[in-house]
């Protein structure tokens, strides 16, 4: 595999930054970019200006796109202040510039008949699931939302995200919004009640891992899109690996900004990490 | 302006490179991706990952960690070994008519002897980079570069099995307590040339998780956090050894840095790191570069090579 | 939240300290400037600048170049000299009540020795800090600290001339192909502790100029940008020698940072160039570093000590 | 000597940020700061914010200062966007504060009697001397002053700033403001002309080398402000050292921060840049 062929280097104005919750959602003027990323790709974007001692991209998934907003293409992020490098893009003001790259990455899977998907989010993980939903809901598909996190502030459930969305259950595992507990204590019941035939998740590894635990048991098909540490975001340096198994059933230390984010969910190898699965292709022995 | 001839090419072996500006091993990926954003034949040279003789895994994640204006990293050399890499990547960069040079990385002498072997022979390669900081499993692991007598022991047999005059480049550790040492034995057993600097070995600890943020305890360290360290070693390594042409690397993001490098005694210059943060660096680099050195009036690279020498 | 009991002391050789930020030598001038900023007495000690025989000049300006994320310091241990020294320096030092920790520097093993002789016995001293990292002119000026047998010479003259139980510490220079090999051969020596680490060797490149940056053309690395060095040879050492205390410095310039040197396996952190930046960077860290400690439920330093090797 | 007893760390804001030919003339509030500052202190100011890779402040001589505007104690610079630090520092808005400690250094002395004075400027040298020449004024002193640069945008010379001064020469040395020439050719005639029996001097070193090869000459009193790079201000780095002969008659390496920036032109030991002059305190020999 290799990068999206789409993908282009610019400046990319912001046009709008809104607090949301422990969020900021922030939209950029980004051409024709808009135009070719799909649900699931991500944009790396330069963070900490001239001098910065932070020299190395950040990744942020795609929440949605506009192609023709009155700004032209625009893109839109759920941006969380994890650390300095998103703390300083969510610092940014409107008419700012910031040097922006994508679309990045594989795209979630979109069935080719109607189904019933269920989108399984945790903390700003649920951002790009709203994107999907627009699209999975214009193919007739059925869609249902579970969005969790630690507490209510940070759910990332927009109103107009509902648009397209049958039901949409929100966990806490405070209880401060929603039902408490975690997101997967809800997939068993919600899967069976709504007959659910893909699944779609996004969020912390963790999480991901449990999802599939149950789309396993369950034999249902799950795309995930997983996040590891990115050094470029573009295929070259080789830092965000995870272990797949391919079509040859070869397990690999894959890139994620190649071959995912969005990867099916059957071929990760969710092995404990800080390690590299038995089998893997090059481990001695 | 009057634009008066320039003359960009540098020369490592017996082999020209029409400019002086190289990707450094391990930060360009197959070639595939970057020539997404540019035309890989506008480089001097694509120095390609180091490759082994059978597949690696690598090492586990986290493989990387940001540092101030750097980066640790601990890839293990993950790559899909000798032979899947001369079907595959070799044949494309081929193809896109890019100047080629195979960067080599051996756990025994012997393995390094196997790979020179693979490798002669094959058309439309520009030269070898021998790899020498990888650990010497016959000898506790010590790494080659910190030995002066495995590192002469892997540069000859290279030579050996590659055949006398194919361009080698021996890459160097700065993790040394004597660079200019190291540097005299591998020339003195056969190396064209010489690239510094690899990576610093270093290390981050993940303050929450109470442990090393790398899953490989130790990485290394590269970036402009580095670049006076690559300087140092340049310029020290030039002073003892005038006519032995050095591929600079370490830190280098502006034609600025690229020409810091080039005054120390460098002919070239590998961008690594610098990619990641800006897919088109090498680019921007190069331009910078040529603009700087005309500038200062200089009709070619070779004026401004070793200058700070004075 | 309830206050509950925190140790914050750090012990080197039979020494208690009330806390573990000192200052780094060379980095804190005569103490007089910094009491300007703050109490002296609220550091854990202070560190100061290596002390050699005779008055020096030390080395030509420009002494020093900003780098990414660091700076190059060629200072040439100016100094007074020791007679000066113990006249001035420590009895103002002594009255305003701080812990002193005097740094000593020779360019021979009889050097070192006559400066510990000359340390016996003036009271009010705390300890004293060996910078090894100096050139040895009875051997073609290598450095001792690059050197185990020359190390080791310096260590046994100090610590026979000094006396049994002056606590003593040995600053490393991290140049070196294996530090560890080093730091044992000094603690076998008779070294009490440890500094981990001086400064890196590099240099800039004056680009307008075309020569060195500094007048001594090589320099010293310091900041922000060499910590993952730091980190990497305290973690090393410590593995090696546990119940050796360590003095971790390097780029130092928050609480976070010291508590990632502390995990590493360092007992105390001495703050250098962040003070440059910040004149009360010191106290910054400290307070800084003390409710790190507690937030994270530790009840003295000395269960943070090392704490990143399992 | 010691560093300035009144120096203080704080939070300064910026109030007023212009550009004027080659420079910015910016306005800081800096409290009582502003009452303690004497012509030729400087202050050392943190440039590059959270994150940058530049991790040394930089120095910036007092311009003026005014202990009571209605912001209270203020300070003004004369900044020229050498690098990446002063780029930073000339970029700052209104409103936004730095990190600035002072004041630092040594002062002008100011003669205890009316005596004829004339003050040599080079480049953005010229700035302090401005606010020297309103204290001699004050003081009875005729105040001639001569200001130089290499260019006209390079001359600062505010109108304001000609109140406490009698006349006023201009030279360029590409001849686009003034008289072509350097400062220093104009000196000998000047002094003569005016009875100059004080000359203050600030600007490169290479023009206080000639400005005292002339006063020597002359046997005038001389007084400059020097500048050598500086990595913390306050002392503690010994980065910023000059040879100086004490009233000992012994040539030491004595730091410009603390017994500088300005110190007695016959003091200083105007040897070859890059070397440090034979018989020096600490000279291996
Ligand atoms: C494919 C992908 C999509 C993402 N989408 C979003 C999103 O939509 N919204 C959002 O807020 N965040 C998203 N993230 C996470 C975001 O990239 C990190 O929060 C951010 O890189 C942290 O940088 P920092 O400087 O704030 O934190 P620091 O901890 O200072 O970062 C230090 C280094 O570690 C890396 N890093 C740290 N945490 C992460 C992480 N969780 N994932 C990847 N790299 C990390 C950084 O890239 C940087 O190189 C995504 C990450 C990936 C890989
Ligand atoms: C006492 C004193 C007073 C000064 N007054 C003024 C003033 O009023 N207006 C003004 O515009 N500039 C003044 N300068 C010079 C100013 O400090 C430098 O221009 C500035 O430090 C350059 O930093 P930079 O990041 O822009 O350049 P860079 O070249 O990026 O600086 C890199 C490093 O070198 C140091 N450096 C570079 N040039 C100089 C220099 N000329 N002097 C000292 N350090 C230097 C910087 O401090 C920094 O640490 C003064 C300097 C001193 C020592
Ligand atoms: C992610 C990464 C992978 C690397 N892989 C290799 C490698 O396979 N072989 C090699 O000789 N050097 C490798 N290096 C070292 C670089 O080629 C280069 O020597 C070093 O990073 C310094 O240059 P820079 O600061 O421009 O990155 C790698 C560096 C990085 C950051
Ligand atoms: C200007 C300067 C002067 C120094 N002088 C000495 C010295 O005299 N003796 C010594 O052992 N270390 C000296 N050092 C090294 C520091 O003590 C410290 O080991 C090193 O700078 C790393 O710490 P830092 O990054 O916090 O500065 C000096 C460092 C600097 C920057
Ligand atoms: S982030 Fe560099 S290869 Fe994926
Ligand atoms: S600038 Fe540090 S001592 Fe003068």
């Amino acid at each position: 595999m290799n990068i999206n062929p789409r993908a282009r280097q610019i400046q990319s104005e912001i046009i709008s930054n809104k607090k949301i919750g422990a969020y900021n959602h922030m939209v950029f003027v980004v051409g024709d970019i808009a135009q070719y990323a799909r649900p699931g790709n991500f944009v790396a974007i330069a963070v900490g200006g001239v001098n910065s001692s932070m020299i190395l991209r950040r990744a942020f998934a795609i929440y949605r796109v506009n192609e023709k907003s009155s700004s032209g293409g625009t893109l839109e992020l759920v941006v969380a202040a994890h650390g300095s490098g998103s703390r300083w893009l969510s610092e940014r003001s409107i008419g700012e510039k910031v040097d922006l790259v994508g679309p990045l990455g594989t795209s979630f899977g979109i069935p080719t008949e109607p189904v019933n998907t269920l989108l399984v989010g945790g903390g700003y993980g649920s951002a790009p699931l709203f994107g999907l939903a627009e699209v999975l809901k214009s193919r007739l598909c059925r869609v249902d939302v579970v969005v969790g996190a630690s507490t209510a502030g940070k759910i990332y459930a927009p109103l107009d995200g509902k648009r397209s969305v049958t039901t949409m259950t929100v966990t806490t595992e405070d209880g401060s919004a929603g039902s408490r507990g975690k997101v997967t204590d809800f997939l068993p019941e919600i899967i069976e009640k709504f007959k659910v035939e893909v699944v779609y998740s996004c969020g912390p590894m963790a999480m991901l891992k449990a999802v599939n635990s149950i789309t396993e048991k369950l034999q249902i098909v799950h795309q995930c899109a997983v996040e590891e540490s990115m050094a470029c975001g573009i295929g070259v340096c080789m830092t965000c690996v995870i272990p797949l198994r391919g079509a040859d059933g070869q397990i690999r230390m894959s890139r994620s900004c190649i071959e995912g984010p969005v990867v099916d969910g059957s071929s990760v190898i969710w092995s404990e990490p800080r390690t590299i699965p038995e089998g893997t292709l090059g481990t001695s022995s | 302006m009057i634009e008066r001839a320039f003359d960009f090419r540098t020369k490592f072996g017996n082999r020209y490179f029409p400019n002086p500006v190289f990707t450094a091993s391990g930060c360009a990926g197959s070639g595939k991706e970057l020539s997404n954003f540019f035309d890989l034949t506008e480089l001097g040279a694509i120095v390609t990952k180091s490759i082994a003789v059978k597949p690696r895994s690598g090492r586990a994640t986290p493989r990387m960690a940001e540092t101030p204006s750097g980066m640790l990293n601990s890839i293990g050399l993950q790559g899909p070994g000798i032979d899947q890499f001369l079907e595959n990547d070799i044949p494309w960069l081929v193809s896109k008519g890019a100047r080629i040079i195979v960067s080599i990385s051996g756990e025994t002498v012997e393995e390094y002897a196997s790979l020179a072997r693979r490798l002669r022979g094959i058309t439309g390669l520009s030269g070898v980079e021998v790899n020498i900081s990888c650990p010497n499993v016959e000898n506790r692991g010590l790494v080659f570069a910190c030995d002066p007598l495995a590192s002469r022991a892997v540069v000859e047999s290279v030579r050996r099995n590659m055949g006398g005059d194919f361009p080698m480049i021996v890459k160097l550790s700065p993790d040394v307590t004597d660079i200019v040492a190291i540097a005299r034995e591998v020339v003195s057993a056969g190396a064209d040339a010489l690239a510094l600097i690899n990576t610093v070995l270093g290390m981050v600890i993940d303050i929450e998780g109470k442990r090393p943020k790398l899953a490989g305890i130790t990485g290394g360290l590269s970036g402009p956090a580095i670049r006076p360290i690559a300087v140092r070693a340049i310029y020290q390594v030039h002073s003892a050894l005038r006519s032995t042409p050095i591929l600079g690397m370490g830190g280098v993001a502006s034609g600025r840095d690229a020409l810091e490098l080039i005054y120390a005694g460098a002919s070239g210059v590998s961008v690594g790191t610098a990619t990641f943060g800006n897919p088109t660096a090498a680019m921007r680099i190069k331009a910078e570069l040529e603009e700087l050195l005309r500038e200062k009036g200089f009709g070619s690279l070779e004026e401004a090579v070793g200058a700070a020498h004075g």
